[in-house]
């Protein structure tokens, strides 16, 4: 088995990982986290599986890089909704209190 | 002359990025004269498709697989005209909207233009990647101007929208590693004629994948849970874009990966199961909406139930190349654009009620009949479309989806969509009988700017005129 | 020796992918998941993949991770009163708070069964795939000599799929619109909430961030050049001058906000203005993207470069929009 | 995308001559004052009258101009190609003239009687412009050429309609217009489900004296039967045939314009029309009679005619009586359809316009009686006859009409259709004429017999208009009822001259049974 495959084997365990975490658990933060590592579960399997036969493939590695980014930006605004809807409850209890 | 099909795509990024340079708020008039240059563009463009035939167009050169390619056909060009036809009345809507209401106006037009960017990008991609990378970029557009109103209602709207998204997207992109990882490539025109019933495994699951991902971001029943405070919570300009043209965009995809790319691997169990769960909403959805007693998450979930005819063309469409699967792809395209121009129209209408009446409670909107009847015309011709009665565009889309059950003998789709028409008719009555009724006491009617009434009064009359020039919408969409 | 080293990586990556998703404690989280991510580098290097490795280690798990450390004394425990009791969360439900009913129940063990068959199909079918019909690699090696650059990756991101990084830079500069809406669009004179754990465990000294600052510059030019025949580029580079200002703000040396005035909206839509200027500048020869070869090596430079500065200014903005936000 | 998955052809009219735009000038003569009159401001009720007299009148002067290019055996027939094999036709034939002068006269005195009416009260901008789309769309059914245009009509008549029921805005007007269109938008989408239906088994379904379904062979008898089942569901919805018949009494809570209207030609007459195209156009009547769909039909309209004069005989206020003994009367109409034979024919036929001048004319009164009195209830009319001497007997006429006294329009349907009874060979329909007529004679005699021959017991419920001159009412409310009086004694007077409704009908039953001369 190439190292590739097994990479491509581990990034299907992330992504299951990252699918039952953005299901079951509740914290935005840890929905977030769920995500980042489906993402990241998704990029080994298309690099991984991309080199199954050994040789670095460009195409999958420049796509992955793209990925990442789009990861980030997504985490970025994820977080900013987060933190807003957090001081919402906060300024809720206030007012409430 | 301008190539229309590059410039669909680098129009809107240009004024979307001029706008964001030029401050919070600003950009209005930018954006309103750049999306009436992008409806000619498309209109060339769908002129060109109808007089040539379908186009590639092979990005920086290079042509698949090496380079990314663009395609357009009947159909992209079509929902390209779908998408510049609705988004510039609403562009002249929301300049008036954000005049008068100031919450979530800093940086609409910026995203309004990153938004339009992504879905012409998506409308003419051809590469399942480049996809990928279109379907991001109008996520997160459309979650941003979700929560651009800073609301807690909304925040948490877009939150949960994000996350569906994301997930949705995700499943997506698993897809397209196990498509590459099967065939070395991510071209559609590459995959399609290399792709058929004997395929391996991963690429079963990948088609699994890519359609659980794009129901998702759809909102078909059962993953509409994020549509309703999504749409119903945010401003209506933006309220009107998403629910028009945002599902849209997804729903493109699943049509076009469903005949262009994953046909040989369909199964009549698959189809069936989608046009269940296009049943399922189209009840679900109207008893809920008929449930609301505010009136924008009645539009939203009507939303959710107009989806559902959209995927009752799947199991229509199994035999293909009969005329019951033509006149099915037919009436789901025309159901797309019918409902696209029609709720944009009633969305509308609804923030100009709740602007001039400042609530929107169903039960208190006595006197609108007399003091907004514009828009109170707009509303009910919009209903017309969503209940499927003629002359609309939603009549000719029911008209010819029924055709095509009956022609292949599927008769449980026809009571659905005949069910589904009365209870869109039992929530459209709802909110007109209340329109009937005297003004309240003690309501104040702020008077309303004619350029928030008359663009969503244009948008509803296209609904409705669609029905009549259905022939030469569905011979652009026969071209490609 | 190889088979061992990948088994014992991929073993860490799934045990501190799990902890972070199921530790109680949401800093454990935080730290497991930057763990996670420097680990994710390292199995890039592992998969001759130098420019994902770069990319990871300074996007994925340092800015990523700046951002979540950031956010996390705002998002940490339930929801605060003022009179410091602590109550049920009413907005957002705090983890562990009292045994789910019943639906819940079933609907998590449903999730977690499709979870497990999810990952068992995926693997199934990994191992029983054959080997793929078309080489991009081969296409790549033979297009090499028309890109302008010498690094195959870059000639892939900003040359044969210089679309795809067209659409990806407008989706970063996409998701710092979105959270300066989000950020910057409360009302004013709200009173401001100040986080409970604050940012303590972020402190860096004004020092070190006034010698670490011009040397990250430096490596940002370096990445940038050698991105023409090697690992590096403007991602790279971008997020290596965006952890320089994500140092100097958490130094004190500069201020966070929500409000960027027109000079800085200028730098951050300036890298994507210089792509559709080049985009559409083409278009008169060619079609979109299509560089004139002898053009292509000085025009991906420019692209580069104004991406390199619009990439770096908005990585950055997305932590001093966030961090600004919550101090206003 | 594949190769004839859309249509290239979806082209319009080209060129259109003056006998095709004739129908649609027809349309668009109480379309477009519909349309201006909605945009107008409330308080220019001059503009308003101007516009809708002059669509009225201009109305009347393009049927004049058909009905007497028919008769030199021009013909007039629009078309427009919505898709491919479904294309919006206008056609002026016999038939469709009959029901389109029939709508365009009385519209003309109902638009008199609604401006008289409506005097002074609010939303009459609204009013006028639905009313006028009402009337459009009863014109639409009218000449609609093929059952596709005819749906799309009859549908626009629903949605025109609604919002002239709910007009007061009241919590019982709400109601009624609820009712009203959960019953009518139900009917419609069965009868949508008929009409794709039957357009997938023959491709296009152009009403065709003879009929049409006949070119499909025996196999197809079972699915032709449910099919008429679903277009005669449909379309009884409308027609008001029991047990469909349940938001006609509740309409009744419209203005007197709209009831009116809705009684004599618009609403329920497009139903029991839809019935007269389906049975002799669509299967024609002969192929109909071989399916044996002709006695269930008889049955049907047997049965509503008895229940309906049942009902009404209980009903103590005045409108509500009308209405159920409308249910009862238009039920004439699909039973002279149902009895196969050119008599039985030419009575359902001439019904359709008898129907409509006798009923205008009492609803017209009982609009007068509310208006000026106060009067809802039959109880409340003791001695009114002499305080509105004319008003009373307009109704007289009207009701007497509707009994059968000879010579009145009302007899010569019913003696069409007891001669169509026994032509047809169902001698058992003369007995439900004759339960009919007793019944009728039961519930107007009464009214009558309290309007003239009781004295005034109590003061009027309200009198708004008082006694002026002589006059008992205004002009506006007065004149429409006595014009159509004065028809009612006409064209049962003189229904054996040329041009009567009665030699109209004769035209149009000569065309449906070929060897027949009447």
């Amino acid at each position: 088995m190439s190292a590739g495959l097994l990479y491509a084997l581990a990034g299907a365990a992330l992504f299951a990982f990252g699918v039952a975490g953005l299901i079951l658990r509740s914290h935005p933060l840890r929905k977030i986290l769920a995500f980042n590592v489906m993402g990241s579960g998704a990029f080994l399997v298309l690099v991984g599986l991309g080199q199954r036969d050994g040789t670095a493939d460009p195409v999958p590695q420049a796509m992955v890089l793209t990925g990442i980014v789009v990861s980030i930006a997504a985490t970025a605004l994820a977080l900013a909704l987060a933190r807003r809807q957090r001081e919402h409850g906060n300024d809720k209890e206030e007012r409430d209190a | 002359m301008l190539d229309p099909l590059p410039w669909l795509i680098l129009l809107p990024l240009f004024w979307a990025t001029l706008a964001f340079v030029r401050g919070p708020g600003r950009g209005g008039r930018l954006a309103v004269a750049g999306l009436l240059l992008q409806l000619a563009l498309a209109g060339g463009l769908a002129r060109q498709v109808a007089g040539e035939g379908e186009r590639v167009y092979a990005v920086g050169g290079w042509g698949a697989p090496l380079g990314i390619d663009l395609a357009v056909d009947g159909l992209s060009a079509v929902m390209l005209l779908l998408a510049q036809a609705v988004a510039l009345p609403l562009a002249v809507y929301a300049r008036a909207y954000y005049a008068a209401h100031e919450e979530g106006a800093r940086y609409f037009w910026p995203l309004a233009g990153a938004l339009l960017a992504a879905m012409n990008a998506l409308f003419l991609a051809a590469d399942v990647f480049n996809l990928y990378v279109t379907l991001e970029l109008l996520g997160l557009a459309a979650v941003g101007l979700v929560a651009a109103s800073g609301g807690a209602g909304p925040v948490t709207a877009a939150l949960r929208y994000l996350m569906a998204t994301l997930l949705g997207s995700g499943a997506y992109l698993l897809g397209v590693a196990l498509l590459y990882g099967a065939y070395g490539s991510v071209s559609l025109s590459i995959l399609a004629p290399l792709l058929g019933a004997d395929a391996p495994l991963a690429v079963f699951l990948a088609a699994a994948l890519m359609l659980l991902g794009l129901m998702l971001k759809t909102a078909l029943f059962p993953f509409h849970f994020w549509l309703p405070p999504a749409h119903g919570g945010a401003p209506a300009p933006v309220s009107a874009l998403l629910s028009a043209l945002v599902v849209k965009a997804s729903f493109y995809l699943i049509l076009r990966l469903w005949l262009d790319l994953f046909a040989p691997l369909a199964t009549v169990a698959a189809a069936q199961l989608l046009g269940l769960l296009g049943a399922a909403a189209i009840l679900w959805g109207s008893l809920m909406a008929l449930a609301q007693t505010r009136l924008k998450m009645l539009v939203a979930y009507s939303t959710v139930a107009q989806i559902g005819y959209l995927f009752l063309l799947f199991p229509l469409a199994t035999d293909t190349g009969s005329v019951a699967s033509a006149s099915a792809i037919q009436g789901g395209v025309m159901q797309a654009l019918s409902h696209g121009l029609a709720k944009a129209a009633m969305f509308a209408a609804a923030g100009t009620v709740i602007l001039s009446l400042g609530r929107d409670d169903i039960a208190r909107l006595g006197g609108v009949s007399s003091r907004l009847p514009l828009t109170l015309f707009t509303f009910a011709l919009a209903g017309v479309t969503l209940m499927g009665l003629p002359p609309s565009g939603g009549f000719t889309a029911k008209w010819l989806l029924m055709s095509s059950a009956m022609h292949s003998g599927q008769w449980g789709w026809v009571v659905v969509m005949i069910l589904g028409g009365l209870l869109a008719a039992a929530y459209v009555f709802k909110v007109l009988r209340q329109a009937f009724l005297p003004v309240e006491a003690g309501t104040q009617f702020k008077p309303v700017p004619r350029l928030l009434e008359w663009p969503a009064f244009l948008l509803a009359l296209a609904s409705l005129l669609l029905g009549l020039r259905a022939g030469e919408v569905l011979g652009l969409l026969g071209a490609g | 020796m190889n088979l061992a080293f990948d088994l014992l990586l991929i073993a860490a990556l799934l045990w501190s992918a799990g902890r972070a998703l199921t530790t109680p404690d949401l800093f454990r989280a935080v730290v497991l998941f930057i763990v996670f991510g420097l680990l994710m580098a390292l199995a890039w290097a592992r998969l001759d993949a130098p420019d994902i490795a770069l990319a990871e280690a300074a996007i994925g798990a340092g800015l990523t991770g700046a951002l979540l450390l950031d956010a996390l004394g705002h998002l940490r425990g339930p929801v605060r009163r003022k009179s410091g009791l602590i109550a049920p969360s009413t907005v957002m439900s705090s983890e562990g708070a009292g045994p789910p009913a019943f639906p819940t129940y079933f609907l998590n063990g449903l999730a977690i069964v499709l979870a497990v068959a999810l990952g068992l199909a995926l693997a199934g079918a990994l191992l029983l795939l054959p080997e793929p019909a078309i080489s991009l690699p081969r296409e790549v090696a033979a297009a090499m000599d028309a890109s302008g650059v010498a690094h195959p990756v870059t000639a892939v991101l900003l040359n044969f799929r210089g679309y795809d990084t067209l659409l990806e830079v407008a989706v970063l500069w996409l998701a710092l619109l979105g959270v300066l809406a989000v950020a910057g669009g409360r009302a004013p004179g709200r009173a401001p909430v100040t986080p409970r754990s604050a940012r303590a465990s972020l402190k860096v000294p004004r020092l070190l961030a006034r010698v670490l600052a011009p040397l990250a510059l430096l490596v940002a030019g370096y990445l940038l050049w050698a991105g023409a025949h090697q690992p590096g580029g403007a991602f790279q580079a971008g997020a290596v001058l965006a952890a320089a200002a994500v140092l100097l703000n958490l130094a004190g040396l500069l201020p966070g906000g929500a409000t960027p005035r027109w000079v800085l909206r200028a730098g951050l839509g300036f890298g994507l203005l210089v792509f559709l200027a080049v985009a559409a500048a083409v278009m008169g020869q060619g079609v979109l993207l299509q560089y004139p070869p002898a053009w292509a090596g000085a025009l991906i430079m420019l692209i580069e470069t104004g991406l390199t500065l619009s990439i770096g200014l908005t990585l950055a903005g997305l932590f001093l929009a966030l961090s600004g936000a919550s101090r206003q | 995308m594949g190769e004839g998955l859309g249509v290239r052809d979806g082209r319009g009219v080209v060129s259109v001559t003056v006998n095709e735009t004739l129908p649609l000038l027809v349309l668009a003569s109480s379309l477009i004052p519909g349309l201006v009159i909605f945009s107008l401001p409330e308080e220019r009720h001059g503009l308003r009258r101007a516009f809708n007299l002059t669509g009225a009148v201009l109305k009347l002067l393009f049927i004049a101009i058909m009905l007497w290019g028919v008769l030199h055996g021009e013909s007039y027939v629009f078309r427009y190609s919505v898709l491919p094999g479904l294309e919006l036709v206008f056609k002026a034939d016999a038939l469709a003239l009959l029901f389109v002068t029939l709508s365009a006269v009385l519209w003309f005195f109902t638009t008199l009687y609604a401006i008289g009416y409506l005097e002074g009260s609010p939303h009459r901008s609204r009013f006028f412009g639905f009313f006028s789309l009402c009337v459009t769309a009863t014109v639409g059914v009218a000449m609609a050429g093929n059952l596709f245009t005819f749906f799309v009509f009859y549908e626009l008549l629903t949605l025109s309609t609604y919002p002239l029921v709910v007009h007061r805005g009241t919590p019982a007007a709400l109601r009624a217009g609820g009712v009203y269109l959960a019953y009518t938008l139900t009917g419609g989408a069965v009868l949508l489900a008929g009409v794709v239906w039957l357009y997938g088994l023959l491709g296009q379904v152009e009403f065709t004296q003879g009929g049409v379904a006949s070119t499909l062979g025996p196999e197809y008898a079972g699915q032709l039967r449910m099919i008429f089942f679903l277009l005669i569901a449909g379309l009884g919805v409308k027609a008001a045939l029991v047990p469909l018949h349940g938001w006609l009494p509740q309409a009744m809570v419209a203005p007197a314009p709209v009831s009116a209207l809705l009684h004599a030609v618009a609403v329920v007459k497009a139903g029991a029309f839809g019935i007269v195209r389906v049975v002799y156009e669509v299967y024609g009547v002969e192929f109909a009679q071989s399916l044996s769909l002709l006695v269930p039909l008889a049955v049907v309209a047997s049965l509503t005619i008895v229940w309906g004069s049942l009902r009404a005989l209980f009903q103590d206020d005045l409108k509500r009586r009308l209405a159920y003994s409308t249910i009862s009367q238009v039920s004439y109409i699909a039973l002279g359809v149902a009895l196969f034979g050119p008599v039985g024919t030419l009575g359902g036929i001439v019904h359709l316009v008898h129907q409509g001048i006798m009923k205008i004319t009492l609803f017209f009164c009982a609009g007068n009686y509310a208006e000026t009195l106060g009067i809802h209830k039959v109880s409340d009319m003791d001695g009114v006859g002499w305080r509105m001497p004319w008003t009373t007997a307009a109704f007289t006429i009207g009701a007497l009409g509707m009994i059968g006294v000879p010579p009145l329009a009302g007899f010569i349907s019913k003696w069409y259709l007891g001669l169509g009874a026994l032509e047809a060979g169902m001698p058992w329909v003369l007995a439900v004429l004759a339960v009919s007529t007793l019944l009728n004679a039961a519930y107007f005699l009464p009214i009558l017999h309290r309007a003239w021959f009781r004295p005034q017991t109590a003061p009027w419920p309200a009198e708004n208009i008082p006694m002026k001159n002589g006059r008992e009412t205004a002009w506006l409310l007065l004149l429409p009822p006595l014009v159509t009086a004065a028809a009612t004694l006409l064209v049962g007077l003189f229904a054996a001259s040329p041009l009567s409704p009665l030699d109209w009908a004769k035209l149009v039953a000569a065309r449906e049974y070929l060897n027949w001369a009447p």
